[in-house]
Formats: structure tokens, C-alpha cells, sequence
């Protein structure tokens, strides 16, 4: 049943995922008895000669109980599911761990495009790199994503990461994730952004410490 | 009021063309309503062949170009929500329910009434019309999110998004006009003794949902006039080249957005409870709780619109609070969907067709309840948002209420409609069709959804992380044709029926509402003798009574000694 | 003839009345929405009071006055009305219309020398809103203006004896539209 | 009474056009934000002033009122929801 997913490779992924499932018991077990209850009433109170309904209209508070216990069950594990909730939103969207590497990541018809700041650590400068759909990052590592859009609003996504954030014009959101695994997973756009939406998908690579550090001197060779 | 002319009698076109007659006006948007749903079900179609069968011919079209299949999400939301949700379960049964359950002869401004459908039918001609100019219909989305509806060289399309706002536009100025109708009819034409707290829940709901849709809408509208000046006048509302704001348009569009959803909801639930009611043979548990709840959800709508950007850029500290909120908004519900069960416990079922879609209205729309749950928990939407977990989620809500909550509608006042009867075999036949393959479509949508497919992609094929989900892809796309073609059913019996069903009584069902006093079809001017109203509309089973139900109109004296 | 709604419509406002509030509660969130927009648009960019001061204040101050102005005209209208004095009422009602006119004149001056001037639409995001917010109002105003117009000729026709309460209700409106100015005058040329 | 109530309009009127040269001078004498506290508030004064008694919302029953401010409720609600994104906006390049 946990493979509905695809597999997870960021550190905060279990904790989306983990709220996923603590949602899903609550409404299953809400599923079956709502569900349940109202297939036996079909079954056990289906039109007989000679049997009448029962005249009962909630107008006393002993009848009306009926509802409102299971209501004040819900409102008990509603607020369960937002305080659980609270904790993991803030965790992905909320504070962000210091960053190891912080790249800027643009959006345009219909690509994404990532900027590295180089060996000086700085963007707009001479050293910086420029890949098309090309996101290479070290594993283990705290990555922040600086993303923008250059013409309509497109969705930085990360389905093994868990993580999705839109790109918008105008504006500069930071996100940021740790790979937890070495290997090559996709960035699709979710958000749609005109005819070539469908399609429009780059990649990210997560590289082991020392392949990373290949990367970056095959890209930088002076430095 | 005018002068009594009850038995007037006027020609064809001022009975069925410009009539105003609110009964002649709900059967026109009955019309228009299930045109349109038959062009939506088009569009729904060519969507999935192109997801199953990614750049294929397809049956009956052809290839579907990726700029076409933006344009065909974009017109299936649009006809769905906007000409085919709205009209159905606002102007028909609102049109047809309304005066005749407070005992009105007709709306309050039936001239008003009367220009709201042909305004209507004017937003229907533009949209129509943008299927046919050059570089097609709008292809951004039924949300329309500038900046790519803001810009032709954007979405590659032309003079389309135009006229879909311009459609829109009148759309919403035509609902306008249509709830102002609704809320002074029934604030001011209700028959003497028939007071606030004795009107059908259906009623309240009705109203409720006129309310939400006008005080939500405005800001919209007033979205929509900036939308178009980018467009046509090179503003910069949505543009942050010009000092504007994306965001903007979003929020503007989802505090509509949001309270839409139970403008669409409110009325389906509506009828569920009325029908079920009735073929239960008991009256609605917990009815004041279930009209206070109504209001309450009414006003939570407004309070929960930013769940539909959690991941838009909006400021993060946003989403917690709204989380809060959109997740509490399940108390009021819960409170009606137990108040329902309850209705059913101790009841004596009749599994009629309009009873048998009244319970899949009940039934799927929890399903669509507890699914809401996982996309209102901001974390969880951060994986779930613009997959086609939402799809799936919002598809199983509305689908319930428009379409199971407007088949019951449809079958179980057609009597009192056109004054005949809807086979009853053909209709289960529907019913067990429609249920089987609905949840054959929706129910693997979600998985789709959590592999992470996206919504408005054409070709899933082209992404590695969804290779293996073609096959459930194929499968849904199967489910859903067939699911398209068991509507024929119901085309055949409406026709039918229509044409050659059963001739009705005045009160098939022994029902209480008023619009049952009179006859089926009702008059011109509805009632003969105007009705008095001496109790509530939930008299089923009353232990001294003894019929198993007793009608609105029925006085103290004789209630307990006439059978009705 | 309305024996079956005489026993609650006593209680209640005639129907033109309740429906009239309803329509205005829908204006209401239209301009609403707009004005928010605006103003937190406004607070969270700097600029906007530079291009304000392009803007022909005495123009505006003067436009003010005859809104204000006709708000009370028609309202005087409706007084007559009411007493019958249907030829007072047409006074009051022209008034009203002529007014409304020149509200719409001096807009259009304005609107001509601030083209003149360079500042169209485009010109910036302040540009924008003023020309959607102060062009959607003159639009409203341009409505109640026809309404009026369809009043005042029921004067002379007589008709308007017969519907006294129509003057109150166009009233209803045109006060609105009399009070969103209220508003957008002082954000747009003030602040 | 009629005649009264026309006078009772034309004092309205006075107030009114009393207030519109109040909030132009507090433009050009005080000092910017306090001016544009002073002209909004003068603005709502004159707004209430029309809404009570141009269009007799002093004579209304509690529904009209109803009708007139929960719309204007929701509208604050809106502005209070835009207040982060547009006025804070943290991401703003």
C-alpha cells in the first residue's frame, strides 16, 4: 500500500508523508462507519406493510446527542490533524535549515533554468553557471532553491522530494531540501503554463560528496 | 402580482420563448443546462482519450494538439462549473422550487427573472461563439491564473480568453440578478402561516447559496474588468513587469472560488434531504441545527479561500491559519451528513430512483468530504497540489451534487414538471450505471494522484515517475466513456417519458411541500386557491395521524382525523 | 388581489425595496474588492503618490460637490414624490440628471488632459487603478443617469404618480454610487 | 412634514459639503499621516450621513441593515486576507 507513492528521497518527505497516513486512518475508519451505518439503515429499514418510521426530529437535546457526540469527535481530531499538521508545514515552508548551496531557479516557457552563484559564492558575477534542466546537487547536503519565473507562474516540483512550490514572476521564494539518496529524479512543472506544459520537466541529480566535487571542477577548472 | 388572469392564455412565444413564467424559465435553463452538460461531457471525453492514448487520433476528433487540450481543460471546467453546476442547481430547481414552495404565485420580479435567463443565454452565445474564431476557446485554465491568461503570445491563443471573461462577466451579472430574485421572493411572497422556520431545508440552502454567490462574486467581477484592461488596454493589474501582482488575480479569484464550491453544493445537498425525506417517511432529523449549520458553512466559506494557494507563493505564515479553518469547515457538514443518517434510522425506505440518486448524492459526497480533509492540511497539499488527487477529490464532491443531487432533482419533481411520470426501471438502470462506473473513474484517479500525476498535463507518457500508471490511466479512461454513454439512459427516459410516461398525479410521491398542493404541471400563476400554511414540511409518520404523511396546507383540526 | 402575501408583506419591506438593498449588497464586494486591491497594492510599493500629484484635484473637488449635490437633489425628488408634487419632482429629478452630466463632462476633461499629458492606462500600475476604479464608477454613473432620464420622462408622461416608490429606489442606487465616490476621491486624489 | 423633511435634507447636505472642505484642508495643513487618518475618517462620517439619511437607513428594520454590512464584513475580511502578500510580501524581488 506505501508504494501509492513515489519513493521518498528528501529527509522531510516521511513527515509529509507521515501526516498522509495519519489522515487517511482517521478518515477510513470515519469512511466505513458513515458509509456502513447508512447501508444497514437502507437494509434494516426498508419499507415493510404495517411498519411505520419513527416520528423523531432532533428536537430534544437526548436525540440530538446523537449528532453532536460524533461532532464533537470530529472537531477533536480536526484540530489533531492541524496541530500534527502545523509542525510539518513549518518544517518544509517554514524556518529553513542553513543553506550548504543556494541556487537560483528560473522558470520559462518551457524550461527551468538553474543559476550557480560559482566559486565566489555570489550571484551576478562572472563565474556564475547557467544549466537548462540541469540541477546537480551533492546528497546529504542543505540545498535552498531561489525560485522565480521569467514569464508566467510555473510549479517547481519534486515528487520524490515531496516538495512543490510555484515560481512567480515579480517574485523570489526560497525553498530548500536535503537528499537523502544518490540518483537522478525529475522536476516537472505542475502548475499550467501554456502548450508546452506537458513535457516541460527537468532533473535533478543528487551526487555522492565526491562526485559532486567532480562536477563542480569539471564546470570550474581555474578554481 | 397582476390581475388574477389566471386562465390567460397566450401564444406560443410568450409561453415558451420570452415567457415569464418562473416554471417556463427553470425549464429553460433545463435546456440550456443539459446542452451544455452533453458539450462537457465531450470535452471530458477527448481529455482522457489523450491521457490514455497520449497523441493518438481520437475517436471521432483526431489528434489533439497540446494548445486544443489546454483549451478542452480549460472549456471543461468552465461548461461544468459555470453553465451546466450553476444552471441546474440554481435556476431550475431554484426557478421552479422556490415559488412554489412558499405558495407564490410567482417570483417576486418575474420580468427580472425572465432578463436573467436571457442574459444567461447571451453568456452562453459568447462562450460558444470562442469555439469557432480563429486560434480557439481560452486555454488557461479554468482559473484563468494571469500572467498567461494575460498575454496571447503566452498561451498562443487569441481573442478566446476575451470573450471567456466577457462570458463570465455576464454570467455572473445574470446569477446576480437571479439571487437577488430568489432572496426577495422569499423574504416577501411566502403564503400566510408559513413561517421562516417552516420552509423546506431545500429552500434555506437555496438561499444560502444566493447569498454566498453575491457577496463573493464581487470581487471577481471586479478581477475579471482588470483582466480584460491588461488584456486590451496594456495595464498591469496582473503584471510584474508594471509594478502588479500575479498573486493578486488568485486571490481575488479564489475568495469567489471557494464560497462557489458550496453555492454549488448547498443546493444538491438540498435536494438529497428533501428527496430522502420523503421516500424515508420521516421528518428531516435535527432541522433547526441543519439550517444554523447552513449559515454557519455559508459564512466559513468566506473564511477559508486561500487553501487553493498554500503553494502559490502566498506568505507562508497564511497557511496554518487557513488550514485551520478550511479543516474546521468539516463540522458544520458532519453535522448535516450525521443528521441525514440519522434521518435514515428508523425510517421506512423506498428505493425509488430519485431515492436511490438521493443516497449516491449522501454517499459519494463523503467520499468527497474525507478526501477534502488531505488537501485542506497545508502540509499534505504541498505533495497533493495540481495532482490529480485534487482532481479526483473535487470531481467526487461536485459530481455528487450536481449531477446524483440533480438526477434526484430531475426525477422526483419531472411529475410535477411536465406531468409525467420517468420510468422507474430506466432510472435505476441509470442510477446503478452512473454509480458503478463514476466510482470506477474517481476512486483510481486518486492513485494517480498520489504517483504525483499532474493536472493539465497532456502526456504523462513523458515524464519517467508516472511510466507506471498507464495502465490505471487506460482503465479510468474507459470507465469514464462508459460512464458517458450510460447517460444515454437517461436521454431515452427523459425523452420518453416525456413524450409518453405515465400521466402524473398531482401528489405521486405523498409528499408534504406545497408544491405538491397543487396540480402536475401547476397553472399559470400556480395555485388555484392560494394556500395556507399550518406546520411544517416534515409531517411524515406522525404517531396520531393516519396517513404516513400530511401536507404543509393541512390545518391542526383536521390533521389528525383526514388521511391527505 | 394579494390576499395570500397581505399577511407577511405587512411585516416586511415592499419587495422593490428588499430587492434594491440586495443588488446593492452585490456592488458592494465589486468596488469593495477593488478598493482593497488598491489599497494595500498602494502601501506595499512606493510611487504612488508622485503620479497622484498629476492628478487635476480642482477637478475632482469639483466633482465631488456636484455627486453630493445630487444625492440631495434626488433625494429632494423622492420628497415630492411622495406628496405627489410630480412637477417639483421632475424639477428635482432634471436636476439630478443634469448633475450627473456634468460629472461625467469633467471626467471626460480629465480624462482628455491627463491623455494629453501622457498617463494613459499603461502608465503604470497607479494609472491603472485609477482608470479602472474611476472608470467602472462612471459607468455607474452613466446607469443611474439612464435610469433617471427613464424617471423623470415617466413625469411627464404621469406614470411616475402611479410608482412613487421608483424614485426612492433609483435613489438607493444613485446614493451608492454617490458614496463609492466618497471614497474613491479621497484615495485617489488626496492620499 | 414634507417641507421638513426637505429642510432636514438640505442640513445634510451642508454637513456634507462642510466636511468635504474639512478633509481638503487637513490635506494641505497637516502633516500627512495624520491628515489621511483625519480625511478617511471624515469620509465614513460622510458616508454614514448618506447611508442614514438619504437613503432612510434610520427608518430601516434590522434586515436591510444586515444586508448593507455583511457585505462590507466580507470585504474587510478580503483586505485583511491581501494585507500579507501585497502590503509584507516577503518575496518581493
Amino acid at each position: 500500500m506505501h508504494d501509492w507513492f513515489p519513493e521518498n528521497v528528501s529527509t522531510f518527505g516521511g513527515d509529509v508523508d507521515g501526516i498522509f497516513w495519519f489522515i487517511f486512518y482517521i478518515v477510513t475508519i470515519w469512511f466505513f462507519i458513515t458509509e456502513g451505518l447508512i447501508l444497514y439503515f437502507i437494509f434494516r429499514y426498508r419499507h415493510k406493510p404495517g411498519r411505520r418510521a419513527v416520528y423523531a426530529t432532533g428536537n430534544t437535546w437526548s436525540q440530538l446527542a446523537w449528532v453532536l457526540v460524533p461532532l464533537a469527535i470530529v472537531v477533536v481530531l480536526d484540530l489533531m490533524i492541524d496541530i500534527r499538521g502545523a509542525d510539518v508545514w513549518a518544517k518544509v515552508k517554514g524556518q529553513r535549515p542553513p543553506a550548504d548551496l543556494v541556487v537560483r531557479g528560473i522558470g520559462k516557457q518551457f524550461n527551468w533554468q538553474f543559476v550557480y552563484p560559482g566559486p565566489d559564492g555570489k550571484f551576478d558575477s562572472e563565474d556564475d553557471l547557467t544549466t537548462d534542466n540541469e540541477l546537480h546537487v551533492p546528497v546529504g547536503k542543505v540545498i535552498h532553491v531561489m525560485l522565480t519565473s521569467q514569464d508566467v507562474i510555473h510549479s517547481f516540483f519534486l515528487p520524490h522530494f515531496r516538495l512543490k512550490q510555484d515560481a512567480v514572476p515579480g517574485r523570489q521564494i526560497p525553498v530548500w531540501f536535503e537528499a537523502t539518496k544518490i540518483g537522478e529524479y525529475e522536476i516537472p512543472c505542475a502548475e499550467l503554463c501554456g502548450f508546452g506544459h506537458s513535457g516541460m520537466n527537468g532533473r535533478v541529480y543528487v551526487h555522492s560528496g565526491e562526485n559532486y566535487q567532480k562536477w563542480l571542477s569539471e564546470k570550474w577548472p581555474k578554481s | 402580482m397582476n390581475q388574477g388572469n389566471v386562465h390567460q392564455e397566450f401564444g406560443f412565444v410568450r409561453r415558451y420563448i420570452i415567457s415569464t413564467d418562473h416554471k417556463v424559465i427553470a425549464k429553460q435553463y433545463l435546456v440550456l443546462a443539459l446542452g451544455w452538460a452533453v458539450l462537457g461531457a465531450a470535452t471530458a471525453y477527448l481529455i482522457r482519450w489523450q491521457i490514455a492514448h497520449p497523441d493518438t487520433e481520437a475517436f471521432g476528433w483526431g489528434y489533439i494538439e497540446p494548445q486544443v487540450y489546454n483549451a478542452l481543460v480549460t472549456m471543461h471546467g468552465t461548461i461544468m462549473v459555470f453553465f451546466v453546476a450553476m444552471p441546474l442547481l440554481l435556476s431550475v430547481f431554484g426557478n421552479f422550487l422556490i415559488p412554489l414552495m412558499i405558495g407564490a404565485r410567482d417570483m417576486a420580479f418575474p420580468k427580472l427573472n425572465a432578463l436573467s435567463f436571457w442574459i444567461f443565454f447571451l453568456a452562453s452565445a459568447v462562450l460558444l461563439a470562442s469555439f469557432f474564431i480563429p486560434l480557439g476557446p481560452a486555454a488557461a485554465g479554468w482559473t484563468g491564473y494571469p500572467p498567461l491568461s494575460a498575454k496571447n503570445e503566452y498561451t498562443g491563443g487569441g481573442y478566446g480568453t476575451d470573450l471567456w471573461l466577457v462570458s463570465l462577466a455576464l454570467e455572473f451579472a445574470s446569477f446576480l440578478l437571479g439571487g437577488i430574485n430568489f432572496l426577495t421572493t422569499a423574504m416577501n411572497l411566502r403564503a400566510p402561516g408559513l413561517t421562516w422556520f417552516r420552509l423546506p431545508v431545500i429552500v434555506w440552502m437555496q438561499l444560502t447559496a444566493a447569498v454566498i454567490f453575491m457577496l463573493s462574486v464581487g470581487p471577481l467581477v471586479a478581477g475579471a474588468i482588470l483582466l480584460l484592461m491588461d488584456r486590451n488596454l496594456g495595464t498591469t493589474f496582473y503584471l510584474a513587469d508594471g509594478g502588479g501582482d500575479p498573486l493578486l488575480w488568485q486571490h481575488l479569484f479564489w475568495f469567489f472560488g471557494h464560497p462557489e464550491v458550496y453555492v454549488l453544493l448547498l443546493p444538491g445537498v438540498g435536494i438529497m434531504l428533501e428527496v430522502i425525506t420523503v421516500f424515508a417517511r420521516k421528518p428531516v432529523f435535527a432541522y433547526r441545527p441543519i439550517i444554523y449549520t447552513t449559515i454557519i458553512a455559508g459564512f466559513l466559506s468566506f473564511i477559508v479561500w486561500a487553501h487553493h494557494q498554500y503553494i502559490s507563493g502566498m506568505d507562508p505564515r497564511l497557511a496554518m491559519p487557513f488550514s485551520i479553518t478550511t479543516i474546521i469547515i468539516s463540522v458544520p457538514f458532519a453535522l448535516i451528513i450525521f443528521s441525514i443518517i440519522a434521518t435514515l434510522w428508523g425510517s421506512s425506505i423506498t428505493l425509488t430512483s430519485p431515492m436511490l440518486f438521493a443516497l449516491g448524492t449522501l454517499g459519494v459526497f463523503i467520499f468527497g468530504g474525507l478526501t477534502g480533509i488531505f488537501n485542506g492540511s497545508a502540509p499534505v497539499d504541498i505533495y497533493i497540489h495540481d495532482t490529480y488527487f485534487v482532481v479526483a477529490h473535487f470531481h467526487y464532491t461536485l459530481f455528487s451534487s450536481v449531477f446524483f443531487g440533480g438526477f434526484a432533482g430531475i426525477y422526483f419533481w419531472f411529475p410535477k414538471m411536465f406531468g409525467r411520470m420517468m420510468n422507474e426501471t430506466l432510472g435505476k438502470v441509470h442510477f446503478w450505471l452512473t454509480f458503478i462506473f463514476f466510482n470506477g473513474v474517481f476512486i483510481p484517479m486518486h492513485l494517480v494522484g498520489l504517483r504525483g500525476m499532474m493536472r493539465r498535463i497532456s502526456n504523462p507518457m513523458q515524464y519517467e515517475f508516472l511510466k507506471a500508471i498507464e495502465p490505471l490511466n487506460m482503465f479510468i479512461t474507459l470507465m469514464a466513456i462508459l460512464l458517458i454513454l450510460s447517460q444515454l439512459v437517461f436521454v431515452v427516459n427523459y425523452f420518453w417519458s416525456l413524450l409518453r410516461g405515465k400521466v402524473a398525479e398531482d401528489n405521486p410521491w405523498q409528499a408534504n411541500t406545497l408544491e405538491w398542493t397543487t396540480s402536475s404541471p401547476p397553472p399559470h400563476e400556480n395555485f388555484v386557491t392560494a394556500p395556507a400554511v399550518y406546520r411544517w414540511p416534515y409531517d411524515y409518520s406522525l404517531p396520531d395521524s393516519t396517513a404516513d404523511w400530511l401536507p404543509q396546507n393541512r390545518s391542526e383540526a383536521t390533521a389528525k382525523l383526514v388521511t391527505p | 388581489m394579494t390576499t395570500q402575501t397581505a399577511a407577511i408583506s405587512e411585516m416586511e419591506s415592499p419587495v422593490g425595496k428588499n430587492g434594491t438593498w440586495w443588488f446593492l449588497a452585490s456592488e458592494i464586494p465589486i468596488f469593495g474588492g477593488l478598493i482593497a486591491a488598491y489599497i494595500v497594492m498602494r502601501l506595499g510599493s512606493a510611487g504612488w503618490s508622485e503620479a497622484s500629484s498629476h492628478l487635476n484635484f480642482t477637478v475632482a473637488l469639483l466633482n465631488t460637490f456636484l455627486l453630493l449635490t445630487s444625492s440631495m437633489t434626488i433625494v429632494m425628488a423622492h420628497a415630492a414624490v411622495q406628496r405627489a408634487a410630480l412637477k417639483r419632482a421632475a424639477h428635482f429629478l432634471g436636476l439630478t440628471i443634469l448633475l450627473g452630466l456634468g460629472f461625467l463632462g469633467m471626467k471626460a476633461f480629465e480624462y482628455s488632459t491627463e491623455i494629453g499629458h501622457g498617463f494613459l492606462p499603461s502608465s503604470g500600475i497607479f494609472w491603472s487603478f485609477y482608470y479602472g476604479m474611476t472608470g467602472l464608477h462612471a459607468l455607474h454613473v452613466l446607469a443611474g443617469i439612464i435610469v433617471n432620464v427613464v424617471l423623470w420622462s415617466q413625469t411627464v408622461t404621469g406614470s411616475l404618480a402611479q410608482q412613487p416608490h421608483r424614485v426612492e429606489l433609483a435613489g438607493l442606487y444613485w446614493h451608492l454610487v454617490d458614496i463609492i465616490w466618497i471614497f474613491l476621491f479621497p484615495l485617489l486624489y488626496l492620499a | 412634514m414634507d417641507s421638513v423633511h426637505e429642510r432636514h435634507y438640505l442640513i445634510i447636505w451642508l454637513w456634507l459639503i462642510a466636511l468635504v472642505a474639512v478633509s481638503v484642508a487637513a490635506a494641505s495643513v497637516l502633516p500627512k499621516p495624520h491628515a489621511i487618518v483625519l480625511i478617511f475618517s471624515v469620509a465614513i462620517v460622510k458616508a454614514f450621513l448618506v447611508a442614514k439619511h438619504y437613503m432612510h437607513l434610520k427608518n430601516e428594520r434590522a434586515i436591510i441593515y444586515a444586508i448593507a454590512l455583511v457585505p462590507i464584513v466580507f470585504v474587510m475580511i478580503l483586505f485583511l486576507g491581501l494585507v500579507p502578500d501585497f502590503v509584507w510580501h516577503l518575496t518581493k524581488k
